[in-house]
């Protein structure tokens, strides 16, 4: 017996050296470190626009799009893609180059079965939902013809399956799936992007392989390209300096201070928008103090946007005039911002609509604080909002809690007249409309912020319609509805800075909602 | 005439304590011959244990300071000694025997391996002969199967045992000098008899001289050639057990002598010495014991008497013996 | 012997049986998992199949029993995040904390003992002064403040070290360090204090008089001795190591029990969160029995009455 | 018996006090009567907490963005508006130290009485009645002592919302068992002792025994224990409210002082450094206490 003891005490001091994975160095490797990977999930119909940036490199989308978001032939596998006349069936034409990871050519009945899987009833993604009411059949005429047949007319089938929004496009190999089953696809899985999966340890990194001379890349300059999970901002900035790590996302406070040290930094502009709302009440009414449009405006105005964006967010973010003002769809939609539409910082004027509405000193207000991903400022900013509207006699409570608690008291109705926030990603117009859908549509009942009749005719409308002029007409005069009757407390666009080492001067991560684009920066062709 | 093993001469340690400097052992000299044991007697504080501390140089530091006189050990004096000679002397020439062997033996090793560690040194045997000799030396102090005993832990042992280990242990050299500091004082009385012949044996066997220090004077009667009264941290008298026993001259042993019960003697009362003991810290310039004395002086309280003969190999220190 | 590890085991199944069930109520405590991982625009209808698929819709009796039936067979559910076996999780992840863990504990005892026992025999010197403050540094410094101070300037600015676990033996110093301080500081004060109370005993007196040097009084006769309280609190030590490893595995980007464990209460992962608390009890129980077995090893009087 | 003499002090432990005073009692280094350092550093905090609302600071949660992250007076940019700066929301750091040491304290304190109570309960009893309850209640210690105090406030957190009570019962839930499993080890020491058999001989009772001997006896280890982990005690709330499960924004506290200050460490070193350097101080000197009323009560308790 004490033989047995005194091994158990030499392992249990002994443990020594077992070598995990260790990432390679030198120049034909990229080290990507952010602070979290989302759900590491790597099918995608349980995978999500979270964590699209690494799946876009293991898997081609039906719909390619450019770095900006606009829908691009050269960019999937859709060479062309056409509407019939009723705007029910899209017919897409394939390449022909296009082969899995496991040598398997990319044919029509992979891109059948790729989408009827990723928006099956496992999916968990974004847009699942939606299409899976719209789409009725899937066609195969050809090995290089997909037609999508939809109950109704509609314009947004390519958007939906293309890069710019979610992993629903995404492209699967269909007798490998049948072979191997869901289980081992997702512990192993085979695409056709121009990276091949190597591994993933949980918790720790993610590395992919370069996979020689694909259709839309050629042959990679990255041997490899691991994605490493490191949760502490000042450990991803010392390896940055080690140069373990050649991208990496920073918080806006410490850009100045790495930009001193000469690390090229790379700014995705307005890359979100931070926007409060008010949480309804049950009936999906607005709760007391903010059914009067006056105490909504005064809340805008008590608010100095210029000093939020300087102090808070270092500068690096811009006041914000229009609520849940996606401004990346602007431009498609044609709508200017005029300054007159920007929120002054008015705490006379503020007080004085507080008084006409019958609230001179205020009233109680419960302000939700908590962190987000991509905004560790967050329990910051909470305070210093409660800060202003105490400066024009709300009397503001701020209630920590993680965003999960917040999201269920919004979404259950729990605390009607608590405000909350959330930095909303930016997007093209379909994903603005999809986002409006769900926080300004009454029907869409537990998402709605904005309960306003006009508005929810409106976005019925767009549903339909298939005429772009006139969805754009309409998305402009919700934009401009939203702001005019205050129906929301935008603050700012922020800025999302990324660190890289000096080599990656040239690297530009584009305007797509949660896609940095690493392939184009890998690209040799 | 035996060849003289230990000459002490004038031994001070003092210590310097939070109540002042304390002279544990002050100004001590005595000798002891080859195969002859002196008994060292007195109060709880006398200094008794200090001074066997300090004759093998183990007065705990940083208190400790020796303060002066020497310790000859057949002519070597320890007191001029490096750490390093002090150890090789330590357990080879000088050994010790403590109070309670309760604690003396370290309880999470084998007796075995607490006997080998100094018969390997002294006696630098390895392997079967080591275990021999241990053996060979448990025998000597009469336990029985010592080759068992040593696989033997201490706990799993009787305090007479285990005393008679720490003995097995002290004539490992064997010593010229052995110090038994109270070494019955926490056994019954049958154990304590056989020990102490056992010592008695071990003595005639390897004609080793003896310091033992104890503050019951029925046992010095019975193992002592000589004996020294100690007071205060001083000798207050010296001399053969017989003549103290019989003609005490100091009235510290007077009085002790007089607390002690005695077969067949007629008193009903035991005489107890009054006062309490003195505060080493605070000692006055006389003698220690004038405040309890029954024939105290005016020259007691100032002065502090030297040592003067009084008989044949009787010394004290007591200005009694001037008149 | 024996007869104590089988009572001992089955102690520690019933401590673990309890356990289950507090944590099988606390997990689901933590909120709706659902809500985490569906998308905004999920229908009610996505959530029974969510909660179907996941087996969320059945009875918490009906849940517990199948919950604790798997356990005991090792597998604990799928990860309601993660969407792959709990076990696999774990089997990926516990090798990484127990190195962690390992390796932390050797520092704190490579850095305790010279300090402790050294504080204890040159009592009041230097070097017991400096040992003093070393204590009052390790229960007063936060784990994580340390661990970012040591990542910003000896990995990110010295250089001398990696930050971040990269499989080299120099990569587990940084983390390994800052975890084994905060148990330094104890293990070093009770050390000091139990050899200082041996150097005072008998036994230790009689081997100096037995002519035995220094060194192997101090390091043999005494420590040895002085080993039993600390081996006695070890196991609480280990305890405390795996508890603190969250922060310390957040700022080195170490992939262990406490970072997973972390991910399943924020994104109210049952099953995780149920199958991490049950791991780590389990290594407390076992390391905690190891280490009363060592303690039988070194003091031979709790060998026998045992 | 051996014979003995009468007049002197003569039990043993007066002799050994005496004639071995080389021994035990001269070793220590001079210590003072009183522990003035140690009570000295906790009084200026608890006055400091105390006086808060009366010294002339200004609010701890009042912000003002524009002079956001000042360095401390004595550095350049500093100035006497914030003579310890301020944080990164632009609050003095002096008025949410003062305010911090309040909340810090009342934290480590009444947890720390809080586990000490109830532990001590459990482990009297435990101690007391041995067999199968002492069974049981080891058996529930071992469970709390391996479930993570992190976990559980972060639970905690997440159920209810991190707030000051949530922090307090985290941390007292899982401290109790260590203070049962000391106070148990010592009880099972004492039952060994005569007093308790002489008590039981009386026909005193389980109770009367507990509250009368046992508790007396044992309330030294507590005292000594209680002071050595307030320490911890705000340390832990550091840690937890660098994972977001702390003393909730914007109640100032120390520990989350800290973790506010994480990303600061080198361009604002004063926001995680000051508050830091507080708890080292309370640190040091609940530490220093604890040793000397280890000292002065009991020297045997040298173990804790």
């Amino acid at each position: 017996m004490k033989r047995a003891i005194q091994v158990f005490a030499l392992l249990l001091l002994v443990l020594g050296v077992a070598v995990t994975p260790s990432v390679a160095q030198g120049k034909t490797d990229l080290v990507i470190g952010f602070a979290g990977l989302a759900q590491e999930t790597l099918d995608p119909p349980v995978a999500g626009h979270f964590n699209k940036y690494y799946l876009a490199l293991l898997y081609d989308y039906l719909v390619g799009t450019t770095n900006d978001g606009t829908l691009s032939p050269k960019g999937g596998i859709a060479t062309k893609w056409e509407n019939s006349a009723d705007y029910k069936r899209w017919t897409f034409t394939l390449r022909r180059d296009a082969r899995f990871h496991n040598g398997d050519p990319v044919t029509a009945e992979d891109v059948k079965f790729s989408i009827e899987r990723n928006i099956g009833k496992r999916s968990t993604t974004g847009y699942a939902g939606p299409l899976r009411t719209l789409i009725a059949t899937i066609e195969t005429p050809a090995p290089d013809r997909v037609v999508i047949v939809t109950k109704e007319p509609t314009l947004i089938i390519p958007t939906y399956l293309s890069r710019a929004l979610s992993s629903e496009g995404m492209v699967t190999p269909k007798k490998y799936i049948e072979s191997v089953g869901d289980e081992a696809f997702a512990r192993k899985p085979v695409g056709s992007g121009p990276y091949k999966f190597v591994e993933h340890v949980s918790g720790s990194h993610i590395k992919l392989e370069a996979f020689a001379n694909h259709w839309r890349t050629g042959t990679p300059k990255y041997k490899t390209i691991t994605f490493r999970i490191v949760p502490e901002e000042t450990t991803r900035i010392a390896l940055l300096r080690r140069g373990e790590v050649d991208v990496t996302d920073i918080s806006r406070e410490r850009v100045k201070e790495l930009e001193r040290e000469g690390y090229p930094m790379h700014f995705r502009k307005e890359d979100a928008v931070v926007s409060m709302w008010t949480v309804l009440d049950p009936n999906g009414g607005w709760p007391a103090p903010m059914k009067d449009k006056r105490v909504r405006e005064a809340m805008n105005l008590a608010i100095d946007r210029t000093e939020v964006a300087q102090a808070i967010f270092g500068g690096h973010a811009l006041p914000a005039a229009i609520p849940l003002g996606l401004s990346w769809s602007f431009k498609e939609i044609g709508l200017r911002v005029t300054p007159e539409m920007a929120y002054p910082h008015d705490v006379a004027r503020a007080k004085k609509l507080l008084a006409d509405a019958g609230h001179p000193n205020g009233f109680p207000l419960d302000v939700y604080a908590f962190l987000l991903p991509g905004f560790p400022e967050g329990k910051a900013f909470a305070e210093a909002i409660a800060g202003y509207w105490e400066k024009v006699g709300i009397k503001p409570k701020l209630i920590p809690v993680d965003y999960a608690a917040f999201r269920k008291n919004w979404v259950d109705r729990k605390a009607p007249g608590a405000t909350g926030y959330f930095n909303i990603a930016n997007r093209n117009w379909v994903g603005a409309y999809a986002l409006l859908e769900k926080m300004a549509y009454t029907p869409s009942k537990p998402n709605d912020t904005a309960a306003d009749p006009e508005i929810d005719g409106m976005i019925k409308q767009v549903m339909s319609q298939t005429d772009q002029a006139k969805i754009n007409a309409l998305m402009r005069n919700i934009f401009t509805r939203l702001r005019s009757e205050h129906l929301g407390y935008p603050i700012v666009y922020l800025h999302s800075p990324y660190a890289s080492s000096k080599a990656l001067a040239s690297w530009n991560p584009g305007t797509v909602m949660y896609d940095f684009f690493f392939d184009e920066l890998a690209a040799t062709k | 005439m035996s060849t003289t093993v230990l000459d002490v001469r004038e031994l001070r340690t003092h210590l310097v304590t939070r109540w002042g400097t304390i002279k544990a052992v002050d100004g001590l000299s005595f000798t002891v011959d080859e195969g002859e044991t002196l008994g060292l007697v007195g109060e709880s504080g006398s200094g008794k244990s200090m001074t066997c501390l300090s004759i093998v140089r183990l007065a705990p530091r940083p208190a400790a300071r020796e303060a002066g006189g020497r310790v000859l050990l057949d002519g070597d004096d320890l007191l001029a000694k490096s750490a390093r000679e002090m150890q090789q002397i330590r357990g080879r020439r000088v050994a010790m025997i403590l109070q309670d062997p309760m604690s003396s033996l370290n309880p999470v090793f084998s007796v075995g391996m607490q006997m080998r560690e100094p018969v390997a040194s002294y006696h630098g045997l390895r392997g079967r002969a080591l275990q021999e000799k241990a053996a060979a030396l448990l025998a000597a102090v009469r336990i029985p199967a010592p080759a068992e005993r040593l696989r033997a832990y201490p706990h799993q042992m009787s305090g007479g045992m285990r005393q008679r280990v720490v003995g097995a242990m002290a004539i490992a050299a064997p010593p010229r000098l052995l110090i038994a500091d109270e070494p019955t004082t926490s056994l019954d009385l049958t154990i304590q008899a056989q020990y102490l012949n056992l010592l008695k044996e071990l003595q005639q066997q390897h004609r080793f001289a003896m310091i033992f220090v104890t503050h019951n004077l029925g046992i010095v009667a019975r193992m002592c050639d000589r004996v020294a009264v100690m007071y205060a941290g001083r000798i207050v008298e010296i001399g053969a057990v017989r003549t103290l026993f019989t003609a005490p001259r100091h009235p510290y042993t007077q009085a002790l002598l007089a607390s002690v019960p005695r077969l067949g003697a007629k008193q009903e009362q035991l005489t107890a010495i009054d006062g309490q003991p003195p505060d080493l810290a605070t000692l006055g310039a006389g003698c220690a014991f004038a405040p309890r004395c029954a024939h105290v002086m005016e020259r007691c309280r100032v002065e502090a008497p030297p040592e003067t003969a009084v008989g044949a190999g009787h010394q004290m220190r007591c200005w009694l013996s001037a008149r | 012997m024996l007869r104590f590890v089988v009572v001992r085991l089955s102690q520690s199944l019933v401590a673990l049986a309890i356990l289950s069930v507090v944590v099988f109520i606390l997990a689901r405590a933590t909120g709706d998992p659902l809500s985490m991982v569906l998308p905004m625009s999920a229908t009610e209808e996505d959530y029974a199949n969510a909660r179907a698929y996941l087996g969320l819709d059945r009875s918490y009796l009906e849940q517990y029993v199948s919950f604790v039936g798997r356990a005991a067979i090792g597998d604990f559910g799928t990860s309601i995040r993660a969407r792959r076996p709990v076990s696999e999780l774990i089997r990926e992840r516990l090798p990484n904390s127990f190195k962690l863990a390992a390796f932390a504990m050797g520092v704190s005892v490579a850095m305790a003992f010279p300090l402790g026992i050294l504080a204890a025999v040159k009592k009041g010197t230097a070097i017991d002064r400096g040992a003093q403050i070393v204590s009052i540094l390790g229960q007063s410094l936060p784990t994580f403040w340390l661990a970012i101070v040591l990542v910003e300037f000896v990995a990110g600015r010295l250089q001398w070290l990696p930050a971040v676990g990269d499989g080299t033996l120099a990569s587990y110093v940084l983390p390994g360090f800052t975890l084994g301080w905060f148990v330094v500081a104890g293990m070093m004060r009770l050390l000091r204090s139990s050899m200082l109370e041996v150097l005072d005993s008998e036994y230790v007196k009689l081997a100096r008089v037995k002519g035995v040097i220094e060194p192997r009084v101090v390091w043999l006769h005494a420590l040895k001795n002085a080993l039993i309280p600390v081996v006695t609190f070890a196991g609480i030590y280990f305890s405390i190591l795996v508890t603190t490893a969250i922060v310390v595995e957040t700022v080195f980007a170490w992939p262990g029990l406490g970072r997973l464990a972390y991910e399943g209460i924020t994104g109210r992962d049952f099953p995780v969160i149920q199958a991490v608390v049950l791991v780590t009890a389990a290594i407390v129980a076992v390391v905690n029995l190891g280490v009363d077995c060592l303690y039988a090893v070194i003091d031979p009087r709790i060998r026998v009455a045992r | 018996m051996a014979t003995r003499v009468l007049g002197g002090p003569d039990s043993p432990d007066a002799g050994a006090a005496l004639g071995g005073v080389g021994g035990h009692v001269v070793a220590r280094p001079r210590r003072m009567k009183w522990p003035y350092v140690p009570l000295g550093i906790i009084a200026v905090f608890v006055l400091a907490g105390a006086l808060a609302p009366f010294l002339s600071l200004p609010d701890p949660q009042a912000q003002s963005l524009r002079t956001k992250l000042r360095p401390p007076v004595w550095e350049e940019r500093g100035s006497w508006a914030n003579p310890l700066g301020t944080d990164r929301l632009g609050r003095d750091m002096l008025a949410r130290m003062v305010w911090g040491s309040r909340v810090s304290l009342a934290a480590g304190v009444v947890t720390v009485l809080l586990a000490s109570a109830f532990g001590a309960a459990v482990g009297l009893v435990a101690g007391y009645y041995g067999g199968r309850v002492d069974g049981a209640l080891m058996r529930m210690t071992d469970a709390t002592l391996s479930f993570p105090i992190i976990l559980l406030a972060l639970i905690l957190a997440v159920t209810v919302g991190p707030s000051f009570t949530n922090v307090v019962l985290a941390i007292a839930v899982i401290l109790w068992a260590r203070y049962a499993r000391v106070i148990r080890g010592q009880v099972l020491t004492l039952m060994e002792l005569d007093f308790i058999a002489q008590a039981r001989i009386a026909g005193a009772g389980g109770w009367r025994i507990i509250t009368r001997h046992l508790l007396p006896n044992t309330f030294n280890t507590l005292v000594v224990l209680v002071t050595l982990q307030i320490g911890y005690v705000i340390i832990v709330e550091a840690s937890l409210s660098f994972l977001g499960a702390g003393i909730p924004p914007p109640t100032p506290a120390w520990g989350s002082m800290i973790a506010e200050g994480r990303d600061f460490v080198t361009s604002a070193w004063w926001v995680s450094f000051l508050p830091g350097i507080a708890i080292l101080l309370v640190v040091l000197a609940f530490n220093l206490l604890g040793d000397w009323l280890r000292d002065t009560l009991d020297p045997k308790l040298r173990q804790l």
